[in-house]
């Protein structure tokens, strides 16, 4: 089976209290590849990412990662083996200043580098450093859509789960926000992205994978896949012309 | 005759915060039947302004009047019921232990009751309003796609779905005005084909004016006549789409590049 | 298809006509199958019924968690207690007047109240309860202070030439039956109606609400009005039945009695305040066994709730009334 | 009339401390678990009576019976939040309130039960009185101011700059961010609520000398009586709560001077209600936009 | 005759007011025990029931309930609050069982008995009245006090013996300078200590509870009036717990009482060395009352030589019932008329300054 360093999902059976949002997934991700997870509203991508991340209730299934079973770990434990999250919607503390809220985000991490990465973000970032005093819930959405990225920066991690990073940006910022996705990535770091922004994400993913009714019906090149067909597939599951779903 | 005044005319809005100043002595106004753009970078603003002219915050400076009436001051619930002009909000908010019906029969029920005192009666003709809403929450189901969920609650939904119960939310009553913050954000690229459609719809058929906020520039260029644009909480152009994404200026302040 | 629907609905037939058939003769025959204790106790179920009923109207269904029910309680208790006592008007003028007396008192003692959100709220409806009771005392030409009223006759009715009284503890539940289920009516029809809707919705979401033309300070203090209403009714039956009113009538314990029935019971459903306030107070009842063990049995039947009712006992009744109802 | 009033707030600023320190730790508690503590006034009760036993039975010094006192009501807290305070994280507003008047229920009737219902003589503590710039105080009360202005200045410290206090802050704040960022928020709930029944048992350890009696029954007085300082000093604001128990003891202290002492419970709710007219949020409370 | 007599105590038992129902219990039980081991009464033997009131009047209510329908008791003793008594008095009424209140001092619990409606209701307890004029009329006769300052608790037994002495003190022109009322578990008196210390008032007017006393002592030392300003009244001033709390306070404190354990007479001797042995703590003034209460019942059924409860309410209308304290009968509104003992303290001691019975003066309708 698959490296070491694999993150490997089998045959995921995962919702919330007695209902199943995900149906059997399968999907394995090499160390170090830049996924975009996609799918229409309620296919449960984000189900799957909170379930990676330790915050749902598991049926069925194992995940892999490192050569360990993570599957029914709880979220912190998760974190510690080096996997972080962004999850959809609003997720800081809305009556921390901002420069608060990236303290916090490292509050599993004690080192010296803690500084320079914050350090570091304010620069990616300059309106956060402008609003280090601010309340982050008093900036506007996107502001702190940007502040949650840089919190998931901050972590350090080697897997990154971020659900719909740019909702909410201007496209200026969400030029920044990829590109600092794409560095991370170039830096070895694994990414599962989950977007509606389907364009963008196919530009700077490695590999898609579409996701409907809680099961993968898609996993590919994004290069092979062209927008008109994702539409398709978001809808009927199927591609034009087809009558099975691939893979 | 006031069809010859603009539907909603903003003046001179101002709203700081401590030394931010969200808005900056901000005019704008909409024509009757006319779909606008609001767009500006992050933190220009743009909600802040919604806030204001819609009574959830209460402006520094300015005057607002809704088609020749001044409703500068008015608080929130007057302003979508008397006022009819509706505005939706940038986090997604739902009923969260509702189903998506009943939070769209909410959303309907404010122009159907005219009074608070009506809103007590059980009687038939209150039944017959109650059904007749439904209905029409059952077909903006339809359009948004819910139509498999729209027994849960909405609490349990996913992000984008909630996204879409609000934007439904809106359609609900009739009203002249709807101001969208943001409703595309997270909603999947083949149902923002539908929401564009029920847009233009309600536009066309039903004389519904729109100011939407949205960072999805192609939505704007496609259903806007006209765009603003924010910048640091002053207003930067306004002019046609076409125009306003060659402008140099909004170039560098928002589309980056 | 039909006719295999029509079997099934054959085979489970719907026991909900008859089960409601056998509780309302419970309800009307429980003087003579219980001794008088029991229908005592029973009276006393009823007696806090009422507040809770208008406490759920702001718990449950609009989402304002509030403590004042033992001030307007208490208010409604002495204004039919002066009334019966110095004025000796008949029983229902007491009523309606203890009832519009408190809620006419909500309203001043609302505006300030329902400004604040949540806890704060609490705690100035706390407030209300804690100044009442010094208002009680303090006030002597009023309401006698500390002395109390007492000797509150029994409730009599003068309905033109017709006059009769209610005496005993088997007509007085038979009173209290009545008015429990006319203001249980009330409740229903309140809830049901759109207006109940829309208090859910400032219960959910209140800027949501307000952005959809819903005046929610309007309704807020409206349904703290109608609450105060239904304390004050049950404050007048609680003056009658006990005969004595003083200034511990305004005590947080009948408040946080009143919010464990309608929370045990199931806070947002009416049902559960009707089984609430016969659970809890047969629960104080049934603790008698064990004097010494009682108070604390009671708190752990509070933590029990709380971890295995979460949502109080009506999700409980609500499951069986559709199990008996043969629906899928 | 002026040195009077002087002396009635030095009064005030005394009974303040009492309050301020019961009540930092039901702010923290609501801070973390949004649920109003009903029981906060037993762990009072509990730390006076662990002391009282000490003295009593065990044959202690007070200076050792403060540390039994507030040792035994740790170990009590420590139960209670691992079976119940814990599970009370996200858990609505009204089960909060149910599960905590449940707690003090068990609590105060337990301690009926086995101490019996009567109350008993405190004996210890430094009750002479000592006079300073006039007025005269029990060295008890000094000692009392003194350990406030400490606690104050030690939550502080930790709230603003600790990780633990950092950690609470965050809590208070958005429960699902902090599994986000690897806070173990159970764990936070527990250390918060045994600090805060610690100082509330140290503050009655502290009290006992002068108040003298100890009953089952009284920290339901104590409960109610910090319930608007909390509110007052905006809900989980540590240096908010230490404004607010100052002006309601100083407030209360001047009423019972000049109006009556039978208004003065009235005193605290009437004030707040007051002041949340001014200031709905509470004096020190910071909101966040919609 | 033969069998159990039943006999219901209401009282609080839980709850903040636990205090007072703890020594009731206690007093009643230690009675019970000793008539049952002494063979009962005629070989009845009596069997207590106690109820939980918690101090709230609906709860005493359903407590009495309890115990006539479902313990069948014909006999209650109870309560000690007396809003709760006053709403027991019409079920035991109506139910025709005799209520024997043992510690509501609410002078109406008799105005609205015997003559004056409620047949059932008997009171062996003095009512606020009695203590308010013995009290005054000592201060000002023997001690010549006049000016006054009242901090008693703000419950209705604090509240209206201030009411009865307001009645009296002009008859002994003594006047009131300050007026305070405090709620039970109060702790903090200085601000009110100070201010009587500045209005020059001679004595106190307390009539309080027993725990709140120490404090109050103490604080009097702290503001340095005690020795100067005299607590007169009601509250425990007399026993050696909380004299030894605040010595130089509480000398020269006068206090009237139903009962003291000084008293000096061999039963009431008797009864607070049985009642220390048997509860590790002295006796208070209502273990007392209680202990005296069932005495008074069981010298009732022996004297109507049945335990039939209407027998038993004649004998007690006509009972001289020999108490501890002296002898006890019954006005025509069941209500006791007792001596009341009056003390000071002297010298870290109380001594007994006399024993005085008063007749009420009922209202008339
Ligand atoms: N807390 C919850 N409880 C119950 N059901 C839920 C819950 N959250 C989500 N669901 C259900 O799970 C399904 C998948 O939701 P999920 O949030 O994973 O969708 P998604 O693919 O992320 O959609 P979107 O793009 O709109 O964010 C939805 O149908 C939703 O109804
Ligand atoms: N209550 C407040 N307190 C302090 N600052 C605020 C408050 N509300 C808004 N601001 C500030 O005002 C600015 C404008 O915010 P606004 O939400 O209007 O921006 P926006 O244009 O909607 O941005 P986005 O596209 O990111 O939603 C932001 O910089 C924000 O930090
Ligand atoms: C608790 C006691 C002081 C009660 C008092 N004896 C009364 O009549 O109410
Ligand atoms: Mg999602
Ligand atoms: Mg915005």
């Amino acid at each position: 089976m698959a490296g070491n360093s694999n993150l490997s999902i089998r045959d995921l059976r995962a919702g919330y209290g007695n209902l199943d949002i995900l149906n059997g997934v399968d999907l394995d991700v090499p160390a170090g590849q830049f996924v975009a997870l996609m799918g229409p509203n309620g296919a449960g991508k984000s189900t799957l990412l909170k379930t990676l991340y330790g915050m749902t209730t598991i049926k069925q299934g194992s995940i892999d990662w490192r050569g360990k079973n993570i599957a029914g770990c709880k979220s912190r434990a998760i974190l510690g083996e080096g996997i972080s999250f962004v999850p959809q919607g609003r997720c800081n503390f809305p009556v921390m200043s901002v420069d608060e809220n990236l303290q916090m985000a490292a509050y599993t991490l004690r080192d010296a580098k803690v500084k320079a990465d914050r350090d570091y973000v304010y620069d990616l970032f300059p309106i956060l450093k402008k609003r280090r005093a601010t309340l982050a819930g008093n900036m506007s959405g996107g502001e702190q859509q940007l502040l949650e990225v840089a919190m998931a920066v901050l972590q350090r991690p080697k897997v990154l789960l971020v659900d719909e990073p740019s909702v909410g940006l201007s496209p200026a910022a969400i030029g920044i926000v990829f590109d600092e996705l794409l560095r991370l990535h170039a830096d070895g770091m694994t990414i599962l992205l989950v977007e509606q922004n389907t364009k963008k994400a196919m530009e700077v993913a490695e590999r898609a994978v579409i996701l409907r009714l809680g099961k993968v019906i898609w996993d590919g090149l994004p290069k092979d896949i062209t927008h008109d067909e994702l539409g398709e597939l978001f809808l009927t599951g199927k591609m034009r012309g087809e009558t099975e779903a691939v893979h | 005759m006031t069809s010859h005044l603009p539907l909603l005319e903003i003046k001179n809005l101002s709203k700081s915060y401590g030394a931010v100043k969200a808005v900056d002595d901000v005019s704008i106004h909409i024509d009757r039947g006319e779909i606008a753009g609001l767009i500006g970078p992050n933190g220009s603003g743009k909600s802040t302004f919604f806030d204001c002219s819609t009574g959830l915050a209460k402006p520094d400076a300015g005057t607002v009047v809704l088609d020749g009436q001044d409703i500068t001051g008015w608080s929130l619930n007057r302003i979508a019921r008397e006022g009819r002009m509706l505005r939706s909000f940038q986090k997604t908010v739902t009923f969260k232990s509702l189903d998506v019906e009943e939070n769209l029969v909410i959303a309907g029920q404010m122009f159907t009751f005219p009074s608070i005192a009506s809103t007590f009666g059980l009687g038939k003709m209150s039944r017959q309003r109650i059904d007749g809403l439904r209905e029409r929450a059952r077909d903006l189901i339809k359009m948004a796609g819910l139509w498999d969920v729209r027994h849960q609650p909405a609490g349990n939904l996913s992000g984008g779905q909630q996204k879409l119960i609000q934007f439904a939310s809106m359609l609900m009553p009739e009203p002249k005005l709807i101001l969208l913050d943001e409703p595309m954000a997270g909603i999947n690229p083949k149902i923002i084909e539908r929401v564009v459609d029920t847009i233009l719809y309600a536009n066309k058929s039903l004389g519904v004016s729109f100011l939407v906020i949205e960072h999805n520039i192609d939505v704007v260029t496609s259903i806007c006549q006209r765009v603003i644009v924010l910048d640091q909480g002053a207003k930067l152009v306004e002019g046609l789409p076409g125009d306003i994404i060659q402008d140099q200026r909004v170039r560098e302040a928002y589309l980056g590049g | 298809m039909s006719l295999t629907e029509t079997a099934q609905q054959a085979r489970r037939r719907d026991l909900r006509i008859p089960l409601a058939a056998v509780l309302v003769v419970l309800a009307l025959a429980a003087p003579f199958i219980g001794s008088r204790y029991i229908t005592h106790s029973l009276i006393i179920a009823l007696i806090f019924m009422l507040p809770a009923h208008g406490l759920n109207l702001l718990v449950g269904y609009t989402g304002l968690l509030s403590l004042a029910q033992a001030a307007f309680f208490g208010i409604g208790a002495y204004t039919a207690g002066l009334l019966a006592v110095t004025y000796g008007t008949p029983f229902y003028v007491n009523l309606i007047a203890a009832g519009a007396v408190s809620g006419a008192l909500a309203l001043p003692l609302g505006i300030p109240a329902l400004r604040l959100r949540s806890t704060s709220f609490v705690m100035c409806t706390l407030g209300f309860v804690i100044i009442g009771q010094a208002i009680a005392k303090n006030w002597i030409s009023l309401t006698r202070g500390d002395m109390g009223l007492s000797s509150i006759p029994k409730p009599y009715f003068e309905l033109g030439p017709l006059s009769f009284t209610v005496s005993g503890t088997t007509n007085f539940y038979y009173l209290a039956l009545i008015i429990g289920t006319l203001a249980t009516f009330a409740v229903w029809a309140i809830v049901r109606s759109p207006a109940g809707r829309n208090m859910v919705a400032i219960r959910e979401n209140e800027t949501l609400a307000e952005s959809l033309g819903v005046p929610t300070w309007h309704y807020k203090l409206i349904v703290f009005m109608i609450s105060a209403v239904f304390a004050g009714v049950g404050g007048c039956l609680y003056a009658y039945y006990l005969t004595v009113v003083s200034p511990l009538t305004f005590q947080m314990y009948y408040s946080t009695t009143m919010l464990i029935i309608v929370l045990g019971g199931g806070a947002g459903m009416i049902s559960g305040t009707v089984f609430g306030s016969l659970l809890f107070v047969g629960l104080t009842e049934a603790l008698r066994i064990t004097p010494e063990l009682r108070m604390i049995a009671y708190g752990v039947s509070l933590l029990v709730l709380v971890f295995w009712f979460k949502k109080g006992c009506a999700p409980l009744i609500n499951r069986f009334w559709n199990a008996i109802g043969g629906a899928k | 009339m002026l040195s009077t009033i002087v002396e009635q707030s030095v009064n005030g600023i005394v009974t303040g401390s009492v309050y301020a320190i019961v009540a930092v730790g039901m702010t923290m508690i609501f801070g973390v678990l949004r649920a109003i503590n009903f029981a906060h006034g037993e762990y009072y009760m509990l730390g006076t009576f662990g002391a009282w036993f000490a003295i009593d039975y065990l044959g202690l010094s007070y200076e050792a019976s403060i540390v039994v006192g507030v040792l035994a009501t740790i170990a009590v807290a420590y139960v209670v939040g691992q079976l119940v305070m814990r599970r009370m994280v996200g858990a609505p507003a009204e089960s909060g309130v149910l599960a905590t008047l449940g707690i003090a229920l068990i609590l105060q009737n337990t301690i009926i039960l086995v101490f019996g219902g009567g109350y008993k003589f405190f004996a210890g503590g430094y009750i002479e009185p000592v006079s300073i710039l006039g007025f005269s105080l029990a060295q008890q009360r000094i000692l009392i101011l003194v350990v406030c202005l400490l606690v104050f200045i030690g939550l502080e410290l930790m709230v603003s700059y600790t990780r633990l206090g950092m950690a609470m802050r965050a809590v208070s704040q958005n429960v699902e961010c902090c599994s986000v960022v690897g806070i173990d928020v159970p764990q936070v709930v527990l250390r918060t609520f045994m600090l805060g029944a610690a100082l509330a048992a140290l503050s009655g350890v502290l009290t006992a000398p002068v108040n003298v009696s100890v009953y089952g029954g009284m920290g339901e007085l104590i409960t109610f009586k910090t319930l608007p300082i909390i509110i007052m000093g905006g809900l989980g604001n540590v240096r908010g709560t230490f404004v607010a128990a100052m002006i309601l003891g100083v407030a209360e202290s001047l009423v019972a001077t000049y109006v009556g002492l039978q208004f003065r419970d009235t005193v605290g709710f009437a004030t707040l209600i007051l002041m949340l007219m001014w200031r709905p949020h509470g004096l020190f409370s910071t909101q966040a936009r919609f | 005759a033969d069998g159990t007599i039943k006999l219901g105590l209401v009282a609080p038992m839980s709850g903040p007011n636990a205090r007072y129902g703890a020594f009731s219990m206690h007093g009643a039980e230690l009675a019970v025990k000793d008539i049952n081991d002494a063979g009962g009464i005629d070989g009845m033997k009596i069997e207590l029931l106690n109820a939980d009131s918690q101090g709230t009047p609906v709860e005493g209510v359903s407590a009495a309930r309890r115990l006539i329908d479902q313990d069948g008791v014909d006999f209650i003793i109870g309560d000690v609050s007396s809003s709760v008594t006053l709403a027991i008095q019409p079920v035991a009424e109506d139910a025709e069982v005799l209520l024997l209140n043992a510690a509501s001092s609410n002078p109406k619990i008799t105005y609205q008995a015997g003559v004056g409606g409620f047949k059932w209701t008997y009171r062996n307890y003095p009512t606020d009245e009695n203590r308010a004029l013995i009290v005054a009329k000592y201060a000002a006769e023997q001690r010549g006090f006049t000016k006054f300052a009242v901090l008693s608790v703000d419950s209705d037994y604090g509240r209206s013996a201030i009411t009865f002495t307001k009645k009296y003190l002009p008859d002994f022109k003594g006047e009131i300078l300050s007026e305070d009322y405090y709620k039970e578990g109060e702790v903090d008196f200085r601000s009110v200590l100070a201010k009587i210390r500045d209005n020059g008032a001679q004595a106190i007017i307390m009539y309080g509870l027993a725990d709140t006393t120490p404090i109050i002592a103490r604080q009097m030392i702290e503001l340095g009036i005690a020795g100067k300003v005299a607590l007169i009244g009601n509250g425990e001033f007399n026993t050696e717990k909380t004299i030894k709390s605040a010595p130089s306070a509480l000398e020269g404190a006068v206090e009237a009482a139903a009962w003291l354990p000084q008293f000096d007479s061999p039963e009431s001797k008797a009864f607070v060395e049985k009642f220390t042995a048997a509860y590790n703590e002295a006796p208070n003034n209502h273990a007392y009352v209680h202990w005296d209460t069932v005495n008074l019942l069981a010298a009732a059924i022996k004297q109507a030589g049945s335990a039939d409860k209407v027998k038993v309410r004649d004998a007690l209308s006509k009972i001289k019932y020999k108490s501890p304290v002296g002898e006890v009968t019954f006005d025509d509104h069941n209500q006791a008329r007792l001596p009341m003992i009056l003390l000071q303290i002297e010298n870290g001691k109380p001594s007994i300054k006399g024993a005085y019975a008063a007749d009420i003066q009922y209202p008339a309708n």
